[in-house]
């Protein structure tokens, strides 16, 4: 039963770092990016080659999830400097589309459709970490540092200048603001630490393919920040838990037919979209609507 | 000979583009709404043919069912969900959004009454002849295009020429202007979401008897109508069909270079770079921002 | 934001109180596609471990009834390690049936770590032979069925020239090496192949290659609705040249397509007209209940429950406690099994060898050409 | 600040010839002038006339098509707005672009904010800052509202938050777009002192603005713009007076 909790404690975390950081960049800087799966999926395979090919120490593939996103991401911010809004909604769904095809293509990387196996146990300073109550120790401390980094820099200058960005560019220019570098940075430094979910997911479920790496993945995690409330603290959170119950919750039903389940869940959370952006926009633990 | 043969394969999926793409672009144009349940939009009138037509109703019953769940389902979804959003909010993100949960509700919902399988319309009309030595072309490819063509002719007829038509495009360009003229915008937007949901239907009846269906295809038509949309220049109705038709062109003759895998990242590819390189479009007026 | 989390730990709490109490009755483990576009393979690999499960009942085979508790793997991996640390951890099955070549190797990895026996009687890529002691295959993998039907195309029928569609994952790339290596044994000549992703459904671009190429044989290698669009379209499009799939493709969808007519498949060699009782039965009860002839993958899922039935049976006469441990000991000193289909035993790699065959599509029903045995 | 004798010399800004054009219709049409250190000058002119645009010229948000900008003798040409912010242009504008989800505090201190990373700052440096805001805030009246959001300001408040902004910064040049369009007297009253201490400490303006007390009230200088072009450019009185000016203004066209 404990090992049953903690699994789910280890996907929330893991999910919520994804929602946290997806948060960072929809949240405070207005990039709404529908490839964030990108970045977590290129984390998860970066650091499973590191894990098989290198070593499986955190110290080593965490960093290298990081690496290898921060540079992908640089094509994602791209079209963020360029354009806004809808057109971003469009290119970050043409990134999205394109990885998936690259992670199913790039066979010897990737596994293509049948993945990469037997992912070795992240190994934290010599221990090998995989029962989940152990893991969920290394997930939740993930989370609370990348937390507390992101919570660190929306108060610091750089998060002022973020929310600058998002409230009117042109004025942020003209207070000396180079925002094409601040929207790059932030771009940056979100996938970047969505790589570090990628790394976690990873080397906990041993096995990864590209199936959860696609446009679903990211509407997800898209929906977590939503529901939970963009912008806030504790928002994205509360949306991963949330969502990542769900299907356990539903479960639980005994009466439901076994094969709606799965639909069911989906129309709850599409019906929750739905309604929230109907009757609360600003998400569960959201402040009123913006003007 | 292959190249002839996906040429006229591309123009045929190029057609049924171009028409659910304009109907997306004439909706978004004109109300800025983004309406992602688009695709849902064509699920709703594909399963309504393939349900009537299956139960034996005949041709012309099925098509009028298509055409009404198509439509009431456009009409009801601005009143029900995009006018409440509009009237207290209204950012682009937020009715994308709903409109998304939209698309997952119908999704799944038409998954439980009709089953997740694929299912096809049986039809000999599917079945191709040759033309000319090693060209095959089957009935249904002139069925699209010619209802392609019928389609967008009255499309630019009534933007073109009617009263409310001229107002649609006007309304894209400024709401205010509108208001000005005596006409009530959500009036208008009503109309734009029934044109805009009638234009699905001709291709998601022929895609029932050639590809066939899922309740999953949604997603794959949004997309598509998405990536014709920008391609196209937003506010192009022009624009949107020139791009639907190259797309499905650019998918069809990717086959002559790379494996059928690469297809769908072909067409975003081109989307990638419409936008880094020329965000306005083909025949695009707006600029990016 | 507490308040939040406080609701969070709530609904917690409650899953599990309401949590099925684990008695002495016997309960194995299923994840399969419950929703999703492969839902409709669920209903085909539930429909015969239900009737297993009724019939290893009605027997009292076991000390205590029988049940499976079946978890939605939406046919993808993610969800089904969810499914499988539930099965493992909180259900604590000893054995559970798996289904899909990508959901069975991502939950090979929990089976082996908790001792728990997985198995699968849906997935035929090759690899699943390769998933350790703990993760058994209760049908013959795609290489098997390319053996037995390549030779019979090349040599009996005098067909030369293959074209090969298949699709883009570990089942088709294996199909494909497979076909690669087979051909040019028996004279055979691979003249083109397509691979398609997993989601496509828009084969007539595919289907004007595959006519250019000229092939005398078409073999399709894809699973699910997919595979009826590729024969659908090739049809449509004009190829008329011989078309071969295998065992995927017996569905009752696929076999009642019109364009399905004179198609051959492969398939383990399950002679539904056998005499013998366990068949015989399962015939009978099957097509009784569900209205209709039972295919392979009923089989398979029916023959992995009575598997687990003969090995608890024979633990618990010896008074053992049924675990996956337990379970690899008793099918390593078990011999052979009745299952339906015949008499069978288990490779030292945890695979069924069953004998293949070659079966030609008409009117909607596959009819058996040849059967091929192998050792 | 630091007006030298120099600086009295050479114009802090040079304007030779600039022009911009949309779609063949000329926004900004060959006009030259020169901003000199502690000189106010005011921009007006019928709506249209290409006021705004010219401070789009000037801060780098537009690209000219023809002609020269010089910022402390060096050219401003292609410099991003950014950079020329930096090199001490600042600027407000007539539909304000608060930064509406930041408090009053934020929206003043991120105006003094550069860089892209957050870097550390020395103790004795964050003091000076804090009480340079706390004065800027003082002289708005908004220092009882820093912790509201702007978004939550009444009209007046936001107003003066624009200009605490502009204030916070070390610009030499502010360019103001109407700061004081819809101030009821009181408001504007004190609008002028602001502007005139700042002024008085060597801040250079250069202001569009309709309002002609403010016009004759603060300005050193007049330039008047139609469809484009500078049609006068001298002390206020000659320019208000001036008849033609005046028909023109005053939308009494033949």
């Amino acid at each position: 039963m404990e090992a049953y909790i903690f699994n789910l404690v280890n996907l929330i975390a893991i999910y919520a770092i994804l929602a946290v950081t997806l948060n960072f960049i929809m949240g405070y800087a207005g990039i709404y990016s529908l490839a964030h799966a990108v970045f977590f999926g290129l984390g998860a395979y970066t650091s499973a080659w590191v894990a098989q090919n290198v070593h499986p120490s955190i110290l080593l593939t965490i960093p290298a999830a990081m690496m290898a996103a921060a540079a992908l991401s640089l094509l994602l911010a791209l079209p963020a400097l360029r354009v806004r809004g809808e057109y971003f909604v469009a290119a970050s769904l043409g990134l999205q589309v394109l990885a998936v095809t690259i992670f199913s293509e790039w066979k010897s990387f990737t596994g293509g459709i049948g993945g990469v196996l037997a992912i070795p146990p992240a190994n934290v300073f010599g221990i090998e970490v995989f029962k989940p109550a152990h893991f969920a120790i290394l997930s939740v401390v993930a989370l609370v540092i990348v937390m507390a980094l992101i919570n660190a820099l929306v108060h610091s200058s750089f998060g002022r200048n973020l929310r600058a960005i998002h409230d009117s560019e042109s004025a942020a220019a003209s207070f000396g603001k180079n925002v094409p570098m601040i929207k790059t940075i932030s771009v940056v430094i979100s996938a970047a630490l969505a790589a570090v979910a990628g790394a976690l997911y990873a080397s906990y479920l041993s096995f990864i393919n590209v199936e959860s790496f696609t446009l679903d993945a990211s509407v997800l995690v898209m929906a977590m920040v939503i529901i939970g409330g963009t912008g806030t603290v504790a928002g994205p959170i509360v949306g991963a838990a949330l969502l990542m119950l769900l299907p356990s919750l539903i479960s639980w039903f005994d009466f439901l037919p076994q094969t709606e389940i799965g639909a069911l869940q989906q129309i709850i959370y599409g019906l929750g979209m739905t309604l929230l952006m109907i009757f609360r926009p600003g998400g569960i633990v959201g402040r009123r609507a913006k003007a | 000979m292959l190249a002839i043969q996906l040429a006229i394969t591309g123009l045929q999926t190029g057609a049924l583009y171009a028409l659910t793409a304009v109907g997306f672009s004439l909706i978004f144009g004109s109300t800025r709404i983004f309406h992602f349940a688009h695709g849902a939009t064509f699920v709703i009138a594909a399963y309504f043919f393939y349900g009537v037509f299956g139960a034996g109703l005949g041709l012309l019953p099925s098509i009028a069912a298509a055409g009404l769940g198509a439509v009431a389902f456009g009409v009801l979804l601005d009143r029900l969900v995009y006018a409440p959003i509009q009237r207290h909010e209204g950012s682009f993100f937020t009715v994308f959004v709903a409109s998304f949960g939209v698309g997952i509700v119908v999704q799944n919902l038409i998954g439980m009454v009709f089953g997740r399988g694929f299912v096809t319309v049986n039809t000999p009309l599917s079945r191709s002849v040759e033309m000319i030595p090693g060209v095959y072309v089957s009935p249904l490819a002139w069925i699209a295009i010619l209802c392609t063509a019928i389609f967008l002719g009255a499309l630019q007829f009534f933007l073109r020429r009617t009263h409310t038509g001229m107002a649609l495009r006007a309304l894209a360009d400024n709401p205010e202007l509108v208001r000005t003229f005596g006409l009530n915008p959500r009036m208008i937007a009503a109309t734009a979401f029934a044109v805009g949901s009638v234009l699905v239907v001709p291709a998601a009846i022929i895609t029932s008897a050639t590809t066939g269906l899922n309740p999953a295809i949604g997603h794959h038509v949004m997309l598509i109508s998405l990536a014709a949309t920008i391609v196209g220049g937003i506010g192009s109705v022009s624009g949107t069909m020139l791009a639907g038709l190259l797309l499905g062109l650019a998918e069809s003759l990717a086959l002559l270079v790379v494996d059928s895998q690469w297809t769908e990242a072909v067409t975003f590819a081109i989307l990638f770079a419409f936008i880094i390189i020329r965000p306005a479009g083909l025949l695009g007026r707006a600029t990016a921002h | 934001m507490t308040r939040h989390f406080t609701l969070a730990g709530a609904i917690v709490s409650l899953a599990c109180l309401a949590m099925p109490a684990v008695a002495e009755e016997h309960t194995i483990g299923a994840i399969f596609p419950l929703s999703g576009t492969n839902a409709v393979y669920g209903d085909v690999f539930m429909s015969g471990a239900d009737l297993a499960v009724e019939h290893i009942n009605a027997d009292g085979v076991l000390s205590g009834p029988l049940s499976i508790a079946y978890e939605d793997s939406q046919a993808l991996p993610q969800p089904a390690v969810v499914a499988m640390t539930k099965l493992v951890n909180v259900t604590g099955v000893p054995y559970t049936l798996s289904a899909f070549t990508g959901v069975s190797k991502a939950i090979s990895t929990l089976a082996t770590r908790n001792s728990v026996v997985g198995v699968n009687g849906g997935g035929v890529g090759p690899d699943l032979a390769e998933l350790g002691d703990y993760f058994w295959n209760v049908i013959p993998l795609a290489n098997l069925e390319m053996r037995a039907v390549v030779p019979f195309l090349v040599e009996e029928r005098g067909l030369k020239s293959f074209a090969l569609v298949y699709v883009d994952d570990p089942l088709g790339d294996a199909m494909h090496e497979e076909l690669e290596t087979i051909l040019p044994e028996v004279g055979g000549e691979l003249v083109d192949s397509f691979s398609v992703p997993t989601t496509a459904q828009q084969f007539s671009g595919v289907a004007a290659q595959v006519r250019a190429s000229g092939a005398d044989v078409v073999y399709v290698a894809s699973y699910g609705n997919q595979q009826l669009q590729i024969v659908k379209q090739l049809r449509d499009n004009g190829v008329d040249a011989q078309l071969v799939a295998y065992s995927g493709y017996a569905v009752p969808d696929a076999l009642a397509l019109p364009e399905s007519e004179g198609m051959i498949i492969t398939g383990q060699g399950v002679d539904f007209d056998s005499e013998d009782a366990v068949t015989k039965r399962f015939v009978e009860d099957y097509t009784a209940k569900f209205d209709r002839a039972p295919t392979a993958y009923n089989v398979n899922y029916y023959n992995a429950v009575l598997v687990y039935g003969a090995l608890a049976a024979a633990i618990e006469a010896e008074g053992g406690e049924v675990t996956g441990e337990a379970l690899l000991e008793a099918r390593r000193a078990t011999e052979s099994f009745d299952l339906v289909g015949g008499t069978v035993s288990f490779q030292d790699n945890g695979t069924l060898l069953f004998p293949i065959q070659v079966k030609e599509i008409r009117d909607g029903a596959a009819h058996a050409l040849t059967s091929v045995t192998f050792d | 600040m630091n007006m030298t004798a120099s600086a009295n010399d050479a114009p802090l800004m040079q304007i030779r010839n600039l022009d911009k054009s949309f779609g063949g219709v000329k926004a900004v049409d060959d006009v030259s002038m020169d901003l000199r250190a502690g000189i106010v000058t005011t921009l007006v002119g019928p709506n249209g006339a290409g006021k705004t645009t010219f401070f789009n010229l000037i801060t780098g948000n537009l690209t000219r098509d023809g002609g020269q900008v010089t910022w402390l003798g060096r050219d401003t040409a292609g410099m991003k707005p950014y950079r020329i912010a930096r090199a001490g242009v600042g600027r407000t504008y007539q539909d304000l672009r608060l930064f509406d989800g930041m408090t009053v505090w934020e929206n003043v201190l991120n105006a003094t904010e550069h860089g892209a990373f957050p870097v550390p700052i020395s103790r004795a440096h964050r003091i000076a800052r804090r009480e340079r805001i706390e004065r800027v805030l003082e002289r708005t009246c908004l220092a009882d509202k820093r912790n509201t959001r702007a978004i939550d300001l009444a009209y007046a408040e936001r107003k003066f938050l624009s200009m605490a902004r502009i204030m916070a910064t070390e610009a030499k040049l502010w360019l103001l777009d109407e700061p004081a369009s819809g101030l009821d007297p009181n408001s504007y009253e004190r609008f002028l002192a602001i502007l005139r201490e700042d002024v008085a400490e060597g801040v250079t303006v250069c202001i569009i603005e309709h309002n002609l007390d403010i016009v004759i009230g603060i300005s050193d200088r007049i330039a008047f713009l139609d469809r484009g072009r500078l049609l006068a450019d001298g002390d206020p009185h000659t320019v208000m007076n001036d008849p033609e000016l005046a028909k023109i203004y005053f939308g009494d066209r033949e």
